[in-house]
């Protein structure tokens, strides 16, 4: 099992899980999280001073699929996600060992 | 002391009492419209709020007062004291037109519309209801009876939201293939708080609109402007939150204020006139008639974030027509024509301003300003910024 | 002009200046309490507070004025200006009932009891204490002093919190093997802000309750029942704050301001009898009575998250007591009655009337929906949705 | 009834209501400034913002009117009306300075430093510039014009909170290597609520300093008062919003209310003297003063995350000498003289005052405790717990 | 080492931690997250209009730890936070590579 | 490709940004978790009664990198985040196998 790491922009989210509930993934835990990278932060201004914000707000969504499956998933992550516009973000694919579903006790694929 | 001494102490000292509660509505209309909008529009609608303050206030000073009135003359109170009130009314107009583009206007050209709103538009409105009356003896010439303004300002402020709302458009992502995405309000103890300064600041909008207090008549007169006023505010909140609990089962509190300020548009054109059982009535229909024109005006795709078109415009309308009704010496023709003849007025003279502003500097936020919020290409300053913004 | 016209303007206005500044408490308690909770519970009582206004007040106005006045006549004062003055009172001792139950009471069957409180059970109370007297001559004739009701209204709203915590129990999770499970306030400005609008409220409460300010005598009374008022709430808030300080070296701020609502509360059975140094004294004794009551309710697993108990209950018999301690005119015997046969009559007809309610509709929230939040499951609508809630 | 009772009676009424006011003023300031500061100092902000109110107010009740007045006798007005109008102004002082030094400041030193200001440092400012005057015949008596306290209670609270930084140094952090770190506020619609509460409390702040109001010629004084008090803060919230839309085409609602905090402050030395349009200038030149003075200060390194500086000082001086320019009969030299003295006297006693009890326990917090906060630290209680902090 | 990820029910966070103390463990890092699964979100009101939240509050909790541990410290998890209803979370475990504690510069099992 | 998690005091955070982007890292992740360690929380107070607050407010960050550079970065964080106080936080590593940019769709080291 692999599990799928995309850092999105926030106003994608809905888009993208809709995209997702297609293709019949219907399990995922999403985040807040801050993104620092080629994007630049906006400036703002308090009582006459300009100030920068570094960090943008990006949503990270992860996802635990069947290894068979990802290359289906991040493509339609890429399709749903994309603006064409510097920060869209990024994907990342690692390693599950093992899953387990708290409420029934069953492991793996089967707990999904 | 004679007693005209006695009577000019006590009004002018009774004017001011109302003038600060009206005062309270500025942070009133500011707090409700920031528990309102989403948190990245937050310190926008506060600016807004605070600019039109000073904008039109000034602008009434300047110009305004004079153009309504006529003359800065008073021998009943101070002129000081009278203008202080009539100066407390002028935002009104604004802030809920205002309200109802939040969330996409830009504050510039809305500054510029104050001042013209609050210079010309609005002190118009008043000279032909209240003040000078240039009309007088021509085929206008209106006859209304307004106490407070249901028709003179909460239907001025309505149509020129109604014109501002047919230029702006609804927000970006509000109607997306012909159906409604909602979006919640952000802060509700701020929306509760605003409610209830607005609330108090009616009894000084309504009572001190009968003009003075200073006989046994008057009096009473002004004690019972202020419970009938309270009274449609107390109809309207529970009647929303009757429909709302036989609909849902659950108390929307948002509509329930809704249907309170309703009750109270309604009851302002003629709280003075009324037994103390009527506006009750008048308060029950106008909360009703807010549960249902929010959703109407929204299959309307009319995008009101502030829910101000069901509040002040159409209880505006009700208010004025409902003298008409229950009201045995008032005409009910003449409420009506005082309607549509400020309708027509105040509509059309805000929508060709506005179209023209709208044309020198769009009023509109790009989308792409819209998504990041207004607050940071507004104003350069988050609401919130230590918050952590959720899902 | 005639004296008595003088007499009768000025006076309807103080009665109007001081009924404003109660309406304050209405917004006052709702932020306090909103403060108080957990973010999830925030609509739900901010809900409470706002249909507590709509239907207690409307009650009164129905049925609660009569019971308790006899009849719609005042010849000192406008008739419409004295109702809005009781009326203003009527939401109080329900608010402070609410507030001690929040975070687990359904909002519909409180709106029942609402009704009956501000139409029956506070309008007798006041019967006998203030009003028409119905057991004037009886054994039980009160002649207790409370100018602004210590017991009238803050006692009677602590028996009922009473009653009301036996029949609800405390909140899901709050004492877990014997032990406290600490639920911190989730908005401390709120909390403060609801303070000092209480706090400001006070000055119409007990300054209204003079009943006339038109007379120099009468204008010593009022100002000298302000400054008295003010003088409890600032030695209350002191000796909390020091303590706090003492016992833990951290001043701990919802304690501090529950000290300062405590000596208010001691204070308004008696302020205008005091000199100006005694109010410091009943202010401090006030605090302190806050300071070891709060936990003492705990230990009782009598689960009160605002602390009403504290406050209102209290402090509302130890003021009345106070008045007889204090002031050699007032006898001890007669204030201890009339806090003995309110605490009876308001005890255990909240009691019977609660349990009825309660039988045909519970008052508690199922302990999924309390784990949930009120919010959701009593309004729809969260407080704040777009702030990530913390673990 | 005799035309003296009436005045007591209706200037009794009416210093009450402008007491209550200014009382609006408590959680203005606390609002204010916990919208300002950081999240995990708000607790502690407010805090000190009610321990100032009971310390200071108590502090005048017992020793500081007795002094600054020298009997506690009127004629004119009931004696605990005028008590509790100069006890509304008390506290004032004491917020602009410690509003200044927030985020750093413990609340323990600056209780006792309260208990001084308000029971001997301001009551001694108030006597020889309004009161009993002790100085009256020396060389330093003053006659500067004053009406509402430019010089006596906003350069006074200044000049102490000017020693107050150079005694406890900038926050934690604020500079580094030269260079300024912006500390955003963390919470703007609070930051807004509290403004207009002070701008209401104004109102009653200066028309209230008039004195009276029960004589046709003071009923216009006082109107007037008002309405020129409200004009300047228009003009300095308009001209800072025009000052910083010039330079970043952005509103930035804190310069724009500190604006009009500033507008208000340099009107309050002379509203009554003024016609109608000199308040638009002296706010214009107050609105610009603040919004060059903030950065200008922040280059001096003297840290103040509020601006009282510049609100307060800069505009308080500025106020005052405004009246020896704009009005004939005033003598700018006497002007000058008074801002001078008071300067003097208000820093070093301050200054000596600080420094003392910074010798005996510490006014500043330890680095680490700044770090995690002043809330965890001073009170124990964080502001919003729930409520998930932000990177 | 292993990386352990719990997604549980927010009020079971208490428990959970408790139980780990109980067999030792005692470093933990924890978020808030947002989760879409079989649990279905409630719907809210406003204005007049209903509309479902989809995300539910989660809370994750991260523990790396020693490889042999982990069986012990999942069941443990597992019996923590199941109250047998729908949307219970699930856990999941993946492979650390390397530790370092920042302090002391210790790595690997000492770091733990 | 490798993951580098490090969990640090939250006042941190600017020191190690600017240390990771002398040294080239100009793209990471950043959260705000609450940390359960040796490190204890502190005590509050409320209404009279005291209680613990367990969880202390740290940061995550997360960036992703190339191997041959993970122990210049890692020895760059710990230099940058250790005070020498106890709750300094750690670092984690740990496998990637698959990168993708959203906006281009580069994949692997290009990605970074
Ligand atoms: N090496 C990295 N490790 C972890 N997160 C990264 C890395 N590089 C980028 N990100 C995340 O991806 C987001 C987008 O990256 P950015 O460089 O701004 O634009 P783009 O996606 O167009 O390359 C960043 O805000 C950050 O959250
Ligand atoms: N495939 C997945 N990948 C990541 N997180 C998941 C996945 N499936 C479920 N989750 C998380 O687990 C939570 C519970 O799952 P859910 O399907 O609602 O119920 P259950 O745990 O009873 O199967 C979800 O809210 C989500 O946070
Ligand atoms: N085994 C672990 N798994 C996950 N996170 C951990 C673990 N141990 C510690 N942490 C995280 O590291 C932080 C610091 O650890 P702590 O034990 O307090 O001090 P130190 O870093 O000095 O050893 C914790 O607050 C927690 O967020």
């Amino acid at each position: 099992m692999k599990r799928i790491e995309a850092i999105i922009k926030p106003f994608k989210l809905e888009d993208v899980k809709d995209a997702l509930a297609e293709i019949g993934i219907d399990g995922m835990t999403v985040s807040e999280v801050k993104g620092y990278g080629r994007q630049k932060g906006h400036s703002e201004l308090y009582r006459g001073a300009e100030y920068v914000v570094d960090f943008l707000p990006k949503i990270k969504m992860e996802m635990i699929v069947d290894g068979k499956d990802v290359d289906q998933v991040t493509a339609t992550i890429v399709e749903a996600a994309r603006t064409g516009k510097i920060g869209d973000g990024k994907i990342f694919v690692s390693d599950i060992e093992q899953i387990i579903r708290i409420r029934t006790g069953e492991t793996d694929v089967e707990a999904i | 002391m004679l007693e005209a001494d006695f009577k000019y102490v006590i009004d002018t000292f009774f004017t001011l009492f109302s003038m600060v509660l009206i005062i309270f509505m500025v942070p009133g209309f500011a707090m409700l419209e920031a528990g309102l909008v989403r948190t990245k529009n937050v310190t926008s609608v506060l600016t807004i709020n605070v600019m039109i303050y000073a904008v039109a206030s000034l602008a009434f000073l300047l110009i305004g007062f004079d153009l309504a009135f006529g003359s800065w003359e008073n021998d009943s109170m101070s002129i000081w004291a009278a203008f202080m009130f009539q100066m407390a009314f002028v935002g009104k107009t604004i802030n809920i037109m205002s309200g109802g583009v939040s969330e996409r206007v830009r504050i510039f050209p809305l500054a510029i519309f104050a001042v013209i709103m609050g210079g010309i538009i609005y002190p118009t409105v008043v000279n032909v209801s209240w003040g000078a009356d240039m009309i007088a003896g021509t085929f206008l010439d209106l006859n209304m009876y307004d106490l407070a303004g249901s028709t003179v300002i909460h239907s001025t402020g309505g149509w020129a939201l109604l014109a501002a709302i047919l230029i702006m458009g609804a927000r970006r992502g509000r109607y997306k293939n012909g159906k409604v995405r909602v979006i919640p309000a952000s802060n509700i103890p701020l929306v509760v708080l605003g409610a209830f300064l607005l609330w108090i600041g009616w009894f000084g909008f309504n009572g001190g609109s009968v003009g003075s207090i200073s006989s046994v008549q008057n009096a009473d007169l002004v004690a019972k402007t202020i419970m009938n006023t309270n009274t449609a505010g107390l109809a309207g909140a529970l009647i929303a939150g009757f429909i709302m609990y036989m609909r849902y089962k659950l108390f929307d509190i948002t509509m329930i204020l809704n249907g309170a300020l309703g009750g109270l548009v309604a009851v302002t054109a003629g709280p003075d006139l009324y037994d103390m059982y009527t506006p009750i009535l008048i308060g029950m229909i106008a909360g009703s008639l807010v549960v249902f024109a929010v959703p109407l005006f929204d299959k309307l795709q009319l995008d009101d974030p502030v829910g101000a078109l069901s509040v002040h415009l159409v209880n505006g309308v009700w208010g004025t027509l409902a003298v008409g009704i229950f009201v045995d010496s008032i005409s009910f023709m003449d409420q009506l024509k005082g309607v549509v003849v400020v309708a027509v007025f105040a509509f059309s003279v805000s929508f060709v301003v506005l179209f023209v502003i709208n044309k020198i500097t769009r009023f509109r936020a790009e989308d792409d300003a819209q998504l990041e919020g207004m607050d940071v290409n507004e104003c350069g300053v988050e609401a919130y910024p230590e918050f952590k913004r959720a899902i």
